[in-house]
């Protein structure tokens, strides 16, 4: 299974997801934003950083990067993407994903490890989890508070699109304490917390994360 | 009207401003002598900049000499004299790491002070060939509760994070302790650490005839002009003329995209020698290239792209632009190394190459404006050995015995001192300082914050790693400067070995006033001394530091801040010792001798704001029977924290904080004594297997003392007192928040142009 | 050309809150509210396209989902 | 009252520079230029008192060391 990580210019978290893909028994896949080339992935994750120093608005100019086109046309035929943090953002400005991510409410930057609650195991990155299930893995971020108009956010409820909510403590002031939503047909997530920082036990909070790259490696197949 | 070398040797008697370039008579006239004639003004710009303070070591050189002078080291695979000193750390790794201070500019624009300095250091680290791997901060401010605390913390320190976060460097620790001396003048110092293979070691010299000289990264503009003869070496003086310098402003998002693109052309081997551009810009960068290699430079600086197009010559070279870096590159490869920075969108341009002979040149405009030997500038600066004096208050501030300050007596008074010294800003809870840092990208980080040292991974395959720790207590040093510096790596090198690491070289960065004052040199000529000897009796090799002087504010200097980084290696980095207490039912062993030590201590400090006495005894054969110890506990101990500022009362407190687990003890002899008192080479550790720690500390010659057993909710001292740690942890992590944490306090601190917050 | 992008007025701005608290606390009581954005300053070549500008600041200067857009197009 | 803050001319803006590269990468190659600054609105209860707003945008909404202030008061 062909798992691709696109790097942009300033991602940082490329190299932890590979490892966590790896780690799950997937082939990780470097993909580069400036080519049109997929390399014939089964899924892509865009990962987490700082692209292009997040200057204008976090994930903005990465969203308009030529892989991204590619990205979002494979994506609308059901190809499995997830957006960790600033692929959340990309994710959100390329209109893949609802809503948007702001400036924290307490105005820092915050990296702690973060309770979870996951809404929906029905998801193309989340089958490995049960509904209602609590996992541990780190949140690090400075614009992770998403947002939303009102009636778009009860119409993402009452679709059940919200796939994570942060639990124990909201570390960003985002509405509804949304951490993570996803697309119509359950094939794009994204979610400002790390599941790739969560794979190992020496280094991460948990291995809680681990889950995430295990359930794509089935969605793929199934698709 | 450009100032050529043609037009300076006809006009010798031509007014220049030496002096305000911070240039003495005696060495404008060196520089006269050198040339045989006035130097232009690009050559003068050069030589201030590069014979300040800051570049030329000139009051600091004569004593650095002591750590070259140190027995070699097996380790050590390349000194001090590059960007970074590099360091065997086995299955052909190499790591290069160093600190270094940001504190002036730091000062005048906190955030972007702090960003710079950490975008600095990292480019010491890259220069060397090694890929960056973690960093850590080093941080002084005044008295918590000072207004000017509150403008500056709240922007240094989400500028540190806001550069390495950026990056993707995990920040795995550091320091933050408050002292009214640092009200006018508060300190960072960043600290950066590297890896590489032994074979891809590079180091910053201008070699090969023909072969080209590189400008790559940032364009150059006028921001940080004059920032190193001005910026470092003036103090802050309300009464004095008022500065603006200029500051620099840090772009972390082109310093990636520098970090990736050479890593790309070290791994293609593109480059034959290579410098970042720090202070004193091109004129450092060109002249130390040329002056560590065998011929001469020529450089032509209309070639180099600006930002601003407006600036002379003269700025040019002195401009402190940040993210750029300087190579020197075969004529072969020039179109290869060109072709990796157009792939990461990095700015390259070809502004000279290397010639033979032995001069640096450079031309404006088709005049030739420098003309130097290269040597003069950047090797051959003026050497001073200042005069020196103990301080006149020592011995009155050393009979000022902490001793005799009034003691707690009954449960009740020790429990509200204990409760004092671990809320206080210098002992409470960091949290709100370390998570604005990013600990985890790199997927590496086995420890950071709020552990003893940061431990990274270096190999996933093999589990290799490395230790790191950063200490400066700064009370002990004002009360003896070489006793103080001693401890600071006593304290480094005990908190690496807590982990586990086996203890392999010393960095230090260190913060001192002013050197034309005797008084301030002693100090500085003292902790040098002890550091030296300290590392001898250890072991241990400096491989690199830098010096900070001038921090003061008037005429009154900061306390001597020698601030000491210790790295350890781990074979295996799974066998590490974290230092909280997780399990119920295990025993707590204090390792080593607790003496009657209160001289300089958290304590007196807390409680009476009182500084005086004799810091702690030092005693480094206590401190190496300990850490060999400590090596070889692995397995055999689950938790391991040292004792440092505040005692036993300190680890204690974050031992049981840690998880949330506390403990039953019993302190034998005199209860204040037991718990506040800083004698150094302790530290308590917990097991399942006492008899076994016991047996493996009497043949290391290592004192045990049990203390008790953990679990349950309190901490309890039979008899006297009893903590909950629910009380415990509101008073340790109520303080930070309570000062800083309020969002109006962040208004400002972040400026306009580079918010990378996400 | 000059751009003004604002955050929406049903999406919550910290930023002008810490500002607006920050005033509070130093006597400045009679600022009713504060609302933080971005300034945008483009120099164009030549003579802009209006229809041009107006796609750069809507589209990409601002996030139509939670942002407003002021362009102030002057000619000197 | 609106306050822009923007870095002073001689101060890299590496956030204009980002957006002037992504212009330019999206075939906008008219734009010559790009500087990114800050845009405060306040609003003021009864009369403004204009030495107070000047101070509040150069001192809090201001670092003076880097950033130059615009204030536009305006009466509606
Ligand atoms: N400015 C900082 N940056 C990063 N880590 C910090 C900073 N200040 C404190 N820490 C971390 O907080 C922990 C506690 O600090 P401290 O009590 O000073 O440790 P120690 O007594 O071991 O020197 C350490 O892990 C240290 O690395
Ligand atoms: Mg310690």
């Amino acid at each position: 299974m062909r798992i691709g990580v696109l790097t942009f210019p300033g991602s940082l978290d490329d190299v932890d997801a590979a490892r966590a893909v790896r780690l799950a028994g997937g082939e990780p896949v470097a993909l580069w934003h400036a080519d049109h080339d997929l390399k014939d992935v089964d899924a892509v994750i865009l990962p987490g950083g700082f692209s292009y120093g997040d200057y204008l608005r976090a994930g903005a100019i990465a969203a308009r990067a030529p892989l991204m086109q590619d990205v979002v046309a494979r994506a609308n035929d059901g190809m499995p993407v997830l957006g960790i943090c600033n692929g959340f953002q990309v994710l959100c400005e390329a209109g893949l994903l609802p809503g948007a991510l702001t400036r924290n409410s307490h105005l820092h930057f915050r990296n702690r490890d973060q309770v979870l609650t996951v809404e929906r195991s029905d998801t193309a990155w989340t089958g490995d989890y049960a509904t209602g299930q609590r996992i541990v893995i780190p949140v690090k971020n400075g614009e992770g508070r998403y947002v939303a108009a009102d009636a778009d956010l009860d119409r993402l409820e009452g679709e059940g699109r919200v796939v994570f909510r942060y639990t124990d403590g909201n570390p960003n002031g985002s509405s509804r304490d949304i951490a993570g939503v996803t697309s119509e047909n359950g094939r794009v997530v994204g979610l400002m917390p790390h599941p790739e920082h969560a794979v190992e036990d020496l280094t991460g909070p948990s291995t809680d994360g681990l889950g995430f790259f295990t359930s794509v490696l089935k969605a793929a197949v199934a698709a | 009207m450009i100032d050529t070398v043609e037009l300076a040797a006809k006009s010798p008697d031509d007014e220049q401003p030496w002096a305000e370039l911070g240039l003495k008579s005696d060495e404008y006239d060196r520089i006269k002598s050198i040339l045989g004639r006035r130097p232009t003004t690009a050559e003068l710009a050069m030589y201030s900049v590069m014979w300040s303070e800051h570049c030329s070591y000139k009051s600091s050189k004569v004593h650095l000499r002591q750590f070259g002078d140190l027995p070699h080291s097996d380790a050590l695979l390349v000194g001090i004299g590059e960007n970074a000193g590099v360091v065997d750390v086995g299955d052909g790794y190499a790591v290069t790491f160093k600190v270094e201070s940001h504190n002036h500019p730091s000062y005048v624009e906190p955030y972007q002070g702090a960003a710079t300095g950490v975008g600095g250091i990292v480019r010491d680290i890259l220069t060397m060939g090694a890929r960056p791997i973690a960093v850590m901060d080093s941080l002084r401010f005044g008295r918590a509760d000072a207004p000017d605390t509150a403008r500056v913390l709240p922007g240094v320190v989400a500028g540190v994070g806001g550069y390495g976060n950026c990056l993707g460097l995990p920040n795995i620790g550091g320091e933050l302790l408050f002292d009214d001396c640092y009200a006018g003048n508060p300190l960072v110092n960043a600290l950066c650490v590297g890896v590489m293979r032994h074979e891809d070691v590079r180091l910053a010299k201008a070699e090969g005839l023909g072969n080209k000289v590189i400008l790559f990264g940032a364009r150059t503009g006028g921001d940080g002009i004059g920032g190193v003869s001005v910026l470092a070496s003036e103090t802050f003086d309300e009464h004095g003329p008022a500065k603006r310098p200029s500051v620099q402003v840090g772009d972390p998002f082109t310093e990636k995209l520098l970090i990736e693109a050479c890593l790309e052309i070290f791994a293609a081997d593109l480059v034959t020698g290579i410098q970042d551009l720090g202070g004193a810009g091109l004129s450092c960068a060109t002249s130390e290239l040329a002056s560590a290699g065998t011929g001469g430079m020529h450089v032509d600086l209309d070639t180099v792209p600006l930002r601003d197009s407006t600036l002379t010559p003269a700025e040019i070279l002195m401009s402190e632009s940040q993210e750029r870096m300087c190579a020197i590159v075969e004529p072969a490869k020039v179109d290869a190394f060109l072709a990796v920075c157009r792939k990461w969108d990095v700015l390259a341009t070809v502004i000279g190459e290397v010639t033979d002979g032995d001069r640096l040149t450079v031309d404006w405009h088709g005049e030739r404006i420098v003309d130097v030997p290269p040597r003069t500038v950047a090797h051959e600066g003026p050497v001073y050995e200042r005069p020196m004096t103990r301080p006149a208050d020592l011995d009155a501030l050393q009979a000022d015995d902490a001793a005799r300050l009034p003691r707690p007596s009954t449960g009740a008074e020790l429990q509200a001192h204990w409760l004092a010294v671990v809320s206080s800003p210098d002992g409470a809870d960091k949290t709100w300082v370390t998570e604005q840092y990013d600990r985890y990208v790199r997927g590496n980080t086995v420890l950071a914050q709020p552990e003893d040292a940061g431990v990274v991974r270096i190999d996933e395959q093999s589990h290799r790693g490395i230790a790191l720790a950063l200490d400066g207590n700064a009370r002990y040093a004002r009360l003896d400067p070489y006793a103080g510096a001693q401890l600071n790596l006593a304290e480094a090198y005990r908190n690496v070995a807590v982990s586990g690491a086996k203890p392999l070289a010393v960095t230090n960065c260190l913060n001192f006033g002013s050197p034309e004052e005797p008084e301030v040199m002693w100090q500085f000529a003292e902790a040098v001394r002890g550091l030296a000897d300290g590392c001898r009796e250890l072991g241990l090799p400096v491989t690199g530091g830098n010096v900070s002087l001038y921090n003061q504010t008037g005429d009154v200097p900061i306390n001597p801040t020698p601030v000491i980084g210790v790295l350890g290696v781990h074979e295996d980095v799974r066998r590490r010792i974290p230092g909280g207490w997780r399990a119920d039912g295990e025993t707590v062993l204090l390792l080593g001798e607790t003496r009657a030590e209160f001289g300089g201590s958290a304590w007196a400090s807390v409680v009476h704001g009182h500084l005086g006495g004799k810091p702690p005894v030092v005693d480094l054969a206590a401190e190496r029977r300990l850490g060999e110890l400590l090596a070889g506990l692995p397995g055999l101990v689950s938790s391991a924290h040292d004792l440092a500022d505040g005692g036993l009362a300190q680890t204690l407190a974050e031992s049981a904080l840690r998880y949330g687990v506390g403990a039953r003890l019993h302190l034998d002899g005199d209860l204040f004594t037991a718990l506040f008192s800083e004698s150094a080479a302790r530290a308590v550790v917990t097991t399942g297997d006492s008899d076994a720690v016991r047996t493996a500390a009497a043949a290391a010659g290592v004192p045990v003392t049990e203390l008790g057993t953990t679990g349950g909710d309190t901490l309890t001292v039979d008899g006297l007192l009893e903590l909950g740690i629910t009380e415990l942890r509101a008073a340790w992590s109520a303080t930070l928040p309570a000062l800083f944490g309020a969002p109006e306090i962040a208004v400002g601190s972040v400026p306009a142009g580079t918010v990378p917050t996400s | 050309m000059v751009v003004d992008v604002v955050l929406k007025p049903e999406i919550s701005d910290p930023q002008g809150q810490a500002v607006l608290g920050a005033l509070g606390r130093l006597g400045h009581g009679s600022i009713a509210s504060v609302r933080q954005g971005k300034h945008f300053v483009l120099e164009v070549d030549g003579t802009p396209d209006e229809a041009e500008l107006k796609q750069i600041g809507e589209t990409l200067l601002a996030n139509p989902v939670i942002e407003d857009v002021e362009l102030h197009l002057s000619t000197d």
